[in-house]
């Protein structure tokens, strides 16, 4: 076994300074940030510090340097076949609507936009807005009562005006893991492309990104240990060449003159301006560490606690969980409600513990609608946490029936 | 502080039915939502010379909401705009962690809401419901007062 | 005197750490950290890490309200009238980007542009674009000789149909200062917005942006002390309720629905997704700490360094001034190119020393070829340089043109 | 090593003017930026056999730029492209850090630029240019063998 995988605990430097008790099971919103990715960061801000891809001096040659091996990091780690399929953003959510940018070239009027009704706001704004923009129609798979996108009615949704397919890879509400391979043989074979949000996906271990079938793939670095202000839009090499810019700015360009400006090549031609330097480097370093450690053994005990979790939940009574009953086919989150005890009642109460879970929406209100709930608590699994806030956490929910019911 | 947040008045306030959700003959009604969770205040007034003559009022929120909207439903019958901007600055200023109002004591309940600023929109909901329907009113009034050349 | 001016490079941890000799002269490329935004940065990624926006247990509530903290620091660092006039991006590049797209829907066909030939890549490029999507017209101011921006020919320019000035604060080649108010009167006279370029403004003190007449401005963090990773867009208050939202996302919205979104009120409108949270409370500590220091002082300091260095460099024969020979109106940013010398290997040279230059088109090719020249070497200050950084500079500027001419 | 980076065969080099900048009959040309500083080369070639007869280079540039230019300039007469895109490799060999290729050991002086990743392309701007000359130049040849429907 991976040394380090038995006490994850302390490469999370937070463990170490925050007030006990602390349990931390709001990881689909934030996860908090690994050693090396905080040692990286520190070390660039504080000591390392210049500006990428201009400067010749060595420190300005180190970071740049740097930078391009951070690319080569989370190419390996997301399984993308060129680190220049990596494109640097600021997070999924600005990668997600350059998606939409990207490909909104692709949309003339009447043409179609397929998201569901489980994505998070990220990843359905951006498309409601191309689609408005172009005179595109946009329309939403349903989901089942546990929230399962229905991917059987795909080939009811598709036609041949279908220029996109955007889903979650993994959903922030109900942890369910969308089978994407039938979702891109279908989307391809009308021609349209599968942009998938992956938010939630690389802080549950690497992957094979090309395996997925997908076409783009975005996520956050401060959700996989990270920290914040970094994200990747994966691009498949295909298409690579052939979107046109989305930012415009410094870095991006090949010759500029004041009636028109020649862009430089991908992925720099995404890139506009100065990125988010530090971040990146620190997203880089995770992603290495990440890499080193046994996943087999960490998908297990994530399963276990959720289990766990998924078994206590079901019998307190009072409890009523939103989403599926088993762990078959999702991750470590779970949502739930407390019938009669508002969500933000319920968390504030378990703050009172030192539990951290987050109650609302979500940003995804189609899903809650479909639900037919206005918004649930959620407990969201990251390879630190452990039984002791599982127990917790039922201990805390138990207290807070007693006194707020 | 935080550990007498779901205090007692709160949680008998917050169990409080209001008189009546709906007004037949209301002259003003507002909906205010808190964007943050969806909650959700509608409140119904009935006016005599630009004063509250009934209230009803339908939450749905969490306690803190609930107990805030029961205050109002409280309070405001006979307030005109003068008393409800005055009752939304003792509100504010509770939150700002302040001492109560001495026309409103009962307001010292939300005390420990102070230190939580993420539920500041809770307790205001209500209020702000409050303050925003008797502006309405007065600012229609006025509009009609003046002649002005709207239609 | 305010404590700590006379010893400002203690204030900036790379100093302590980087190999001597060390002669950092890349200010306006990217400047150093100084420690209060470092120790920010680190305390909320490391100790203190959680979202903002949406939780309520207090680890959530606490990453908020430092969060508008940072909000009400930067608003009083550089005069806005109020915090929700700072929309918070990821830098320069995506404000102004944004400062584009919010509007873009006041341009018409035919509709006109003004910039000028000194803009930056990223105060051009997304002009050119939405001048592009629009079918709108984009016109440049010139420059004079020394690089002026030929604000005397405002007039020539401005015509019923603009709807956009766009122009830059201080040029980060020439390090001149645009005399931004009788722009901004004029602007206004034919009812366009004044979009400014700040990115260089800022680390110079602290600003009243509503004297200067403008409508949005937009600078980045890592440019005044602050972390990689962050930046703002400044909107006046007036204009901010009527522009349209740009990125869609998550936090920006009131309502969603899979048909139709409702969106949120300014600033949140303006702010999708997780923002760059750690580096944007690091960036509200540079601008608390950089509002003690005396800045009368800290300008006089820079101003008689740049006069040194343009006394300097104008002796050295072989070099020569690419901008005005004197201080008057500009801040410490001098370009300057070596006769017979490639400025990429005058910086390579210069390294040697422990000299930290840039070479190059410094992202304004326009400007470039109004000059006559591909590239320019650039020495740019901060407060931390003092007259060893010239001496060392001029000495290495001897000895590159000993070895190479 | 980075002291020895502008080493005088380098400095020897980047003065060597070319035989010629132009060719009146030129079969390929190449313009070749580098979207960095703005560098650039414009390579010439008479081809004979598919094979360089006669090259011309005009290079606007950095020292190490002009440098490889002159030694493109010194190696290519008489290359096919076979010959070509082995010099094009022993070129990343050395900016990899690693012994020159013996076929080519004046090379070796750019050794000290592999410690300098953002000066790579300085380097190998002028090789880039003569490799794309030759691929062009070969492309069309095969276009027109294969007859291809192209016009
Ligand atoms: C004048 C000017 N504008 C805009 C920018 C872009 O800033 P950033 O790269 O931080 O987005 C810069 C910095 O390079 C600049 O100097
Ligand atoms: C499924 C999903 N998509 C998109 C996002 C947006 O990510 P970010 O807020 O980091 O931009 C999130 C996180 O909130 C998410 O959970």
């Amino acid at each position: 076994m991976n040394p380090g995988v038995d006490d994850l605990k302390a490469a999370f430097p937070i463990f170490a300074s925050a007030p006990r008790p602390f349990h931390y099971l709001d990881n689909a919103a934030t996860s908090q940030i690994c050693r090396p990715a905080l040692e990286a960061l520190l070390r660039f801000e504080g000591q390392e510090r210049a500006n990428v891809k201009r400067g010749v001096y060595r420190l300005a040659d180190a970071a740049t340097r740097a930078y391009e091996q951070a690319r080569s990091r989370i190419a390996a780690y997301i399984g993308a076949s060129k680190p220049r399929e990596i494109v640097f953003t600021s997070g999924a959510t600005l990668a997600l609507n350059m998606a939409a940018h990207l490909l909104e070239p692709r949309l003339g009027r009447g043409d179609h936009i397929l998201v569901s009704v489980a994505e998070h706001h990220s990843n359905l704004v951006p498309w409601q807005m191309a689609a408005e923009r172009r005179g595109a129609r946009l329309t939403a798979l349903a989901v089942d009562r546990e929230g399962r996108i229905r991917i059987a009615e795909l080939e009811r949704h598709l036609t041949a005006r279908t220029r996109i397919v955007a889903l979650t890879h993994i959903s922030n509400v109900t942890g369910l893991i969308t089978d994407l391979r039938p979702v891109a043989e279908a989307a391809h074979r009308v021609g349209a492309v599968l942009v998938v949000d992956g938010a939630q996906g690389p802080p549950h271990g690497p992957l094979l990104v090309r395996e997925l079938g997908c076409d783009l793939y975005a996520f956050s670095a401060h959700k996989m240990f990270a920290a914040t202000g970094a994200g990747v839009l994966w691009i498949r090499e295909e298409l690579l060449d052939e979107l046109p810019p989305f930012l415009g700015g410094g870095e991006m360009v090949a010759r500029v003159t004041i009636p028109q400006t020649r862009y430089a090549e991908a992925p720099r031609r995404f890139e506009a301006g100065t990125p988010p330097i530090g971040p990146i480097l620190a997203l880089g370093a995770a992603a290495e560490w990440l890499m080193g450690l046994d996943w087999t053994v960490i998908r297990g005990r994530e399963r276990a606690l959720l289990d766990k979790l998924l078994h206590e939940l079901s019998r307190l009574s009072g409890v009523r969980l939103v989403g599926p009953c088993e762990s078959e086919g999702r991750v470590g989150i779970v949502a739930f409600v407390v019938d009669g005890v508002h969500p933000h009642d319920v968390c504030q109460m378990l703050d009172q513990l030192g539990l951290c879970l987050r109650g609302g929406h979500h940003c995804a209100q189609p899903l809650m609608d479909a639900f037919g709930v206005e918004a649930t608590v959620r407990a969201s699994l990251a390879p630190y946490n452990d039984e002791e806030d599982i127990d917790a956490l039922v201990e805390g929910l138990r207290w807070t029936i007693r006194r707020l019911r | 502080m935080s550990e007498e947040l779901y205090n007692r008045q709160i949680l008998e306030a917050a169990r409080e039915r209001p008189a009546a959700e709906t007004l037949a003959d209301a002259d003003v009604r507002v909906d205010k939502d808190n964007p943050l969770c969806g909650d959700r205040v509608r409140l119904e007034l009935r006016l005599e010379d630009e004063r509250i003559a009934q209230l009803a009022h339908r939450t749905r929120g969490c306690l803190l909401t609930r107990a805030a909207s029961a205050m109002v439903a409280r309070f405001a019958v006979g307030y005109g705009l003068e008393e409800v901007r005055l009752l939304r600055r003792a509100v504010e200023r509770i939150l700002a962690g302040e001492d109560p109002d001495p026309r409103w004591p009962e307001l010292a309940m939300f005390r420990p809401v102070a230190g939580i600023r993420s539920r500041h929109d809770c307790v205001r909901l209500p209020f702000v419901a409050l303050a925003e329907a008797l502006e309405g009113a007065a600012a229609r009034t006025q509009d009609c007062g003046s002649a002005s050349a709207e239609d």
